[in-house]
């Protein structure tokens, strides 16, 4: 049984000139170990589809669908119930290190609020946590620096501290929000080594733009175009052999393969094509792919890919 | 939604004082100082609002006195917000120890109470509209110029900044072309709120009777009224209607400010629906 | 958290500060034409022989040229001397001080619920900005604040004092005071209606701010980290956005608080409130340079600690704000 | 590292002030509300005897001390004689006096039973010292004394004041105000710094004692050893009312016993109130449009006299809503009474086309559109000067009016305000027109026609009027004590001013006086008694049984 199912989900936001669907019918199914990429260009909903499964998006969004999480409907638990979730069971790692923390808080306080909340760690008990968690976590002279304030690390610094608060209570499922955002390469890939060792007997929902980083973390992936999954699939063949043409697109724009950009920009939220999403970009697209929707079907092995060309 | 409409009635408002204001020898039936009629008559068809003490008529009275009020707050905010716009942008672009010592002076000039200082400076020269609102720009803008200097400062490090100094633009023009504009939504709102504030102190001022006693505006009308016996009088129609007046369109000028704020910083209405 | 280098070189430019802006009153005010003599010996007879007039200006010393009235200004004030007003032949400092009592009686409890109940609504109305009671207060703040305060104070006095009665038309205290003393209930029922109305002016603006400060707040990344670890509302809100939201309100109060040095004129005009405002516009109206002087002092000593003090608590409470730092 | 032992306090801070607030604010509206109908229905008990009597502002009962300011507080300072709306004097600490020929050495006999309220019996050294000390420390109000060589005194009960020069009008002087009241010589000895002395005690000679100062009330209580006329009141309380509103509103609760000043408006509207008595002082103020004679066009003597006829006095009193159009050349009928001269009085009655008549004949044209042209053609325009803060509504009434009328005749007239009185003096001097108020007490008697003198003392006056046979007419006033000789010269002098114009006087003012007549009577003393305070009404006062 998967660790979180969710089916059907669709997120739409509300706002003065009408309603603006973001995420459309999503299925999804994370297992337990399983570490799930979500890849996409900015603006497709990865963002949201990670705080909607967090129920952390602005009160005029409006959620359907289900999510089970241990057999539960997250999307219809109570907000109390949700407080018990959050942090204890799914924890994320925000994006954005430089505004995710607190900036009049200590790091070690803020590390220690979570543990304070979901655990019964307190006193010294909870001191020695935190410090073995920024030990963990390869930051030095612990003790030292759960005294100072976010502003005072470096970039990686911080992200180590954010994956620390999100590691604290020892979650089910992790959920990273682009985790590399805004570091330099050298510290990018120090951090995503270090990803990879903490997660690497976890379940992570990673979402990123980044194709290095989800080939470097994830054992799954999932493509995300325009509010919709339009392939997933194992990692490593995912990336050998992509299937869906805007897959196919997005790995030849990657630096390494030469950087060929797709052509045209996504549609905005709300101004989708009829017919298959993809296709005014599409450089395979074929007649009838401008009126018929095509649907997430199964190929192959365990794989998954919306697009007309494989019915 | 809200907010648009908001905007636009209070636009609509403020277009109809100043539609009263330069039509006034039109609108207003009488001159503002005219004798017309009895003292302290109340109102009738021949005079609209009554008559004050001296028996002249309130509405006449009222509608002249747009004039002056109007050119108190506009006028004086006007030169407040281009000073300030002028300086916080020259200081910010330029920076370094001109900078440094115009923010020294600034230190040491806002520990002076502006209210009093207000009415010594108007001392050098009569009291009249004029001095007074030039001398209230002046001293408002001390405080603008810090309000647009930080974000002038903050546009002249901006990579597009950069980009037109390296393409040899000159200073000025960076200046006028450049961070300018970028900075007109800051620049307008404050306009809006600092017409608000020096209309509503501009009529204070003429309230507590620190200036010209003769000239009719509404300040000068509910200080009439107010020390004349209209409260223990009871007679509302000569205190209630300059004061109606300066309530209105302070509350336009207000609702004005807060809608532009926050169509230009959106932030600032989050889940507004 | 304090460097001591930092703040003694901080002490040491408001002392500067304060210097260069007692020089500038004094220049502006001696500068101003009339004279208290001119407006005193006018108003008692319109025939005065010139050596009397001569006289007086001797004996005030307005005789002697700017700069060397302000060498024996600046000496009398380094010796703690701030002089005689010229219209009560009072020492200025206790002068101002009585005044001032009376004053602070309205404006420190105004100022203090002022800048609770303003905080309080607005953390409120920031943190649920967008909800239809946030909406309500919002605009009714607007509302009130856009009305000016004497007019406000005028409308209160008419319906409270003059039609209702509930309250007394002004002054200080009922006649009771000449037997028994001054009783601080019977103070405060005087003082009542235009506490009540200062406190809301002062509460509106605080509002104000505090709502635009804690939107900004909740619109930040790290409210979401913290409400992703599972923290409750209340939680957020206490242990997350208030901090970081009060931020840009601790230079503002203070500076409210140093403000009530001055009074407010306007309250004062319309309840009988003869405060330290209405010292400042007779002695303006009266040329009593002395006088304004010592208000124009006190409130340069005001405004300044009140930087100072607010730089130091802002440094307390932003751990970003390295004093010495910048 | 504990967050919620933190988070508790926080909250528990909170709402403790929360809570402290709601709670304070319950309380002060439930007992606001409590002592709101207390004070609105009480009414003070007849058995106090204390009069309350309103004050505009607080300056105005905050006293440093006699010798500064002079008789402050009221009641409790007498000066050697007291002065009479109607010019004559009444005795104060002098019962009577003598005046040499030459009107040069004063000889005042003093009471005999006064005393101080300390006890100390008051003397003529008491008087002798009030002269030589104000003169040694140059206090404020020496200049009073200045034409003052020496006091003598032959015995305790007599002083004799020898003048530096002939002066008639020095009783006027001395009593008029600011005037010189007598200060305790023991007290005062001792002082050395006089102008930074803050008095406290206040020991005078007067019907009141100062008893004290606090939170805006000043109490005066009755001096039981006073050796006039006792007061009936015990005492007399002064208190703040900025707004005269609230005094007459408080006038209306019982609050306060009397209210002065109040507006024709208010008077109508009193009228018929239960125990409410309202009586009226005639001529306490007289207004005059003067003219600069040093500025064009107010330097022709023909457009002097068009504009006398061309000010509507009755249109003007009518807007006052009290007072009567004064039709003489400066003194006011009911004051000066015999020193009016009856000859110059109704000779510039208003008359627009005599006005028109005079200017045409002193070669003045209209142009097409009405405006008035002087002989050499250029258009007229006139600038009043205002002093913003001495004006009242009195005046912007008049100037109203005469920018109606004088507008008719083809005069542009405007005004421009002034904050400072040294300013205005100076815009005074630079303009043709200005608009004067005065104190009716100067308009009494023939000392008054001083004003458009020139002398060696006074070089100039605001009417740049010089006349050598005016001034040497006054000058002979000032030199004689002969009543006879003095209104023969009187009269001359206004059929000088009639012809010569260089004001017009307009109309007074009344000050009509409010006060509850089921607390006090005898408010109401004459004519002569013009401030509520004034010592006489004070002592006059009859309690309501």
């Amino acid at each position: 049984m998967s660790l979180l199912a969710i089916a059907d989900l669709s997120v739409q936001f509300e706002s003065r000139s009408g309603t603006v669907p973001v995420l459309d019918h999503i299925d999804f199914a994370i297992n337990t170990g399983e570490r799930v990429a979500l890849i996409g260009e900015s603006g497709c909903g990865k963002t949201v589809f990670g705080m909607s499964v967090m129920r952390l998006l602005p009160s005029n969004a409006r959620i359907t669908g289900s999510a089970l999480y241990a057999g539960r409907d997250i999307l219809r638990a109570s907000e109390r119930e949700m407080q018990q979730i959050r942090g204890k069971k799914i924890a994320m790692i925000s994006q954005n290190s430089a505004f995710a923390l607190n900036p009049v808080l200590t790091v070690g306080d803020q590390i220690a609020e979570s543990l304070t909340l979901h655990t019964s760690c307190r006193g010294e008990g909870l001191e020695r946590e935190v410090i073995r968690l920024l030990t963990s976590l390869g930051i030095e002279r612990p003790k030292e620096n759960m005294q100072k304030y976010p502003h005072e690390f470096s970039g990686g610094m911080r992200e180590r501290i954010l994956i620390a608060m999100a590691l604290a209570c020892n979650p089910d499922l992790v959920i990273a929000d682009e985790p590399t955002s805004g570091l330099d390469a050298l510290v990018k890939a120090q951090t995503l080594r270090l990803l990879k060792s903490v997660m690497q007997d976890r379940t992570l929902l990673l979402i990123t733009h980044d194709l290095g980083t989800a080939s470097a973390l994830a054992s799954h992936t999932a493509v995300l175009y325009a509010g919709e999954i339009v392939e997933y699939g194992p990692t490593h063949e995912l990336f050998r052999h992509p299937m869906h043409p805007y897959t196919q697109g997005l790995l030849a724009s990657s630096p390494s393969a030469g950087f060929h950009p797709i052509p045209g920009m996504s549609p905005a939220p709300g101004q989708v094509p009829h017919g298959c999403r993809f296709c005014p970009r599409c450089s395979s697209a074929m007649d009838r792919c401008n009126s018929t929707h095509p649907s997430l079907k199964k190929s192959g092995n365990n794989r998954q890919v919306r697009c007309l060309r494989y019915d | 939604m809200t907010r648009n409409i908001l905007l636009r009635v209070s636009v609509a408002i403020l277009f109809l004082y100043f539609a009263v204001a330069l039509l006034a020898p039109f609108i207003a039936p009488y001159g503002a100082t005219a004798i017309v009629g009895a003292p302290l008559q109340p109102p009738d068809s021949e005079h609209l609002l009554g008559t004050n003490n001296v028996g002249q008529d309130i509405f006449s009275q009222l509608v002249y006195g747009s004039q002056v009020t109007l050119i108190f707050g506009f006028c004086s905010a006007l030169l407040s917000v281009s000073i300030s716009t002028c300086a916080g942008i020259v200081l910010g672009y330029y920076g370094g120890s001109v900078d440094e010592v115009v923010c020294r002076v600034l230190d040491v000039l806002m520990p002076i109470p502006i209210f009093p200082l207000l009415i010594v400076l108007t001392t050098f020269f009569n009291p009249g509209v004029v001095q007074v609102s030039i001398v209230m720009g002046v001293l408002g803008s001390i405080h603008g110029i810090r309000l647009i200097r930080a974000p002038a400062l903050s546009l002249a490090e901006t990579p597009f900044i950069e980009g037109a100094k390296s393409i040899g633009a000159s200073d000025l023009r960076i200046m006028s072309r450049h961070i300018l504009p970028n900075l007109m939504p800051i620049v307008t709102v404050k306009f809006v709120t600092a017409s608000q504030h020096f209309l509503v102190m501009g009529v204070g001022l003429s309230f507590i009777g620190l200036w010209d006693t003769m000239t009719v505006d509404w300040g000068s009308m509910i200080q009439n009224a107010y020390s004349g016996g209209a409260l223990s009088l009871g007679l509302w129609w000569w205190i209630l209607p300059p004061g109606l007046a300066v309530v209105g369109i302070s509350l336009a000028l207000a609702l004005a400010g807060y809608s532009l704020e926050e169509s230009f910083n959106p932030r600032l209405e989050v889940n507004r629906i | 958290m304090i460097d001591g280098q930092y703040l003694l070189r901080r002490i040491g430019y408001s002392g500067a500060a304060f210097f260069v802006c007692v020089s500038i009153t004094f220049f502006i005010l001696h500068l101003m034409p009339g004279d208290y003599i001119t407006n005193y010996l006018l108003s008692l007879s319109n025939t005065l022989p010139k050596e009397v007039v001569a006289q007086f200006y001797q004996q005030y010393g307005l005789d002697r040229p700017p700069w060397e009235q302000y060498l024996i200004y600046i000496y009398n004030i380094l010796q703690g001397q701030w002089g005689y007003s010229y219209q009560y032949g009072l020492p200025v400092f206790p002068l101002i001080m009585e005044k001032l009592t009376w004053s602070l009686v309205i404006l420190l409890p105004a100022v203090l619920f002022g800048i609770i109940i303003g905080i309080v609504l607005g953390a409120w109305s920031g943190w649920r900005s967008g909800g239809k009671k946030d909406l309500a207060l919002f605009n009714f703040m607007i509302v009130f604040r856009a009305i000016p305060e004497f007019w406000w104070a005028i409308m209160a006095v008419w319906v409270f004092a003059f039609s209702l009665q509930w309250f007394p038309l002004g002054g200080f205290s009922s006649i009771s005071v000449l037997d028994s003393g001054l009783d601080p209930w019977d103070v405060l029922y005087h003082a009542i209606l235009p506490i009540c109305l200062m406190t809301s002016f002062v509460a509106t603006g605080n509002y104000y701010v505090m709502r635009n400060s804690m939107i900004a707040v909740i619109g930040e990344d790290y409210i979401t980290t913290a409400r992703a670890k599972g923290l409750d509302e209340h939680a957020v809100l206490w242990n997350h956005a208030l901090k970081n939201a009060l931020l840009p309100m601790v230079t503002m109060t203070t500076f409210q608080v140093a403000g009530i040095i001055m009074g407010n004129v306007f309250i004062e005009t319309v309840f009988s409130w003869p405060g330290i405002g209405l010292l400042t516009t007779e002695a303006l109206t009266m040329r009593d340079l002395p006088l304004l002087e010592g208000i124009f002092l006190l409130d340069a000593l005001m405004t300044i600690g009140a930087m100072l003090v607010a730089d130091i608590l802002v440094s307390y409470l932003d751990p970003r704000i390295r004093m010495g730092g910048q | 590292m504990e967050q919620k032992p933190d988070l508790k306090r926080n909250r528990i801070i909170i709402y403790a002030c929360l809570c402290i607030i709601g709670i304070a604010a319950i309380c002060v509206a439930a007992w606001g509300t409590g002592s709101g109908t207390a004070a609105g229905s009480v009414t003070k008990t007849p058995s106090t005897t204390e009069v309350i009597i309103p004050e505009d502002s607080s300056s105005s009962i905050t006293y440093s001390s006699n010798m500064q300011k002079g008789g402050t507080p009221p009641g409790v300072y007498q000066g050697l004689v007291i002065k009479d709306l109607n010019g004559t004097f009444d005795p104060a600490l002098a019962e009577s006096w003598d005046i040499s020929a030459d009107a040069k050495v004063w000889t005042f006999h003093l009471v005999k039973d006064a005393s101080w309220s300390d006890g100390v019996p008051f003397t003529c050294a008491d008087v002798k010292f009030t002269n030589d000390y104000m003169k040694a420390n140059n206090l404020t109000l020496a200049y009073v004394l200045h034409d003052v060589e020496t006091v003598d005194c032959p015995d305790d009960n007599t002083a004799v004041v020898t003048l530096k020069t002939s002066y008639s009008g020095f009783l006027d002087q001395i009593s008029r105000q600011p005037g010189i009241t007598i200060s305790p010589q023991h007290i005062w000895q001792n002082i050395t710094d006089p102008q930074h002395y803050e008095d406290n005690q206040f020991i005078g000679t007067g019907p009141f004692v100062f008893d004290q100062d606090t939170a805006g009330y000043v109490r005066l209580l009755r001096n039981d050893a006073y050796y006039g006329k006792k007061a009936q009141v015990t005492g007399v309380v002064l208190k703040v009312i900025t707004n005269p509103d609230s005094q007459v509103l408080a006038l209306k609760n019982g609050e306060v016993d009397v209210v002065s000043d109040i507006t024709p408006a208010v008077a109508e509207s009193l009228k018929g109130e239960k125990n409410i008595a309202m009586y009226t002082i005639n001529d306490t103020g007289a207004y005059e449009v003067a003219f600069n004679l040093g500025q064009y066009p107010s330097n022709i003597t023909a457009f002097r006299k068009a504009m006398s006829h061309a000010v509507n006095r009755d249109l003007i009193s009518s807007l006052f809503g009290t007072g009567r159009p004064t039709e003489t050349t400066f003194l006011v009928p009911s004051l000066a009474g015999s020193y009016v001269n009856p000859a110059d009085v109704g000779m510039y009655n208003y008359n627009l086309t005599e006005a028109r008549e005079i200017l045409k004949s002193a070669g003045f044209t209209w142009d097409n559109e009405g405006t008035l042209l002087s002989p050499d053609g250029k258009a007229v325009t006139l600038t009043i000067p205002m002093n913003t803060l001495s004006s009242d509504s009195n005046i912007q009434k008049i100037v109203s009016v005469l920018k109606n009328d004088w507008g008719t005749l083809g005069i542009k007239v405007s005004t421009v305000a002034y904050e400072d009185k040294k300013q205005y003096r100076k815009a005074v001097g630079a303009n043709a027109v200005f608009i004067d108020s005065f104190p009716v007490t100067l308009h009494d008697d023939a000392d008054a026609l001083s004003d458009f003198a020139v002398t060696p003392l006074q070089e100039t006056n605001y009417y740049n009027y010089n006349n050598a046979r005016y001034n040497a007419l006054l000058d002979s006033i000032h030199n004689t004590a002969d009543q006879q000789a003095i209104l023969r010269m009187a009269y001359q002098l206004q059929d000088i001013l009639a012809e010569d114009i260089p004001t017009v006087p307009i109309c007074t003012s009344d000050t009509i006086v409010a006060y509850r007549s089921d607390r006090f009577t005898g408010w109401d003393l004459g004519p002569g008694y013009y401030t509520v305070t004034d010592p006489r009404v004070l002592t006059n006062l009859t309690p309501v049984q």
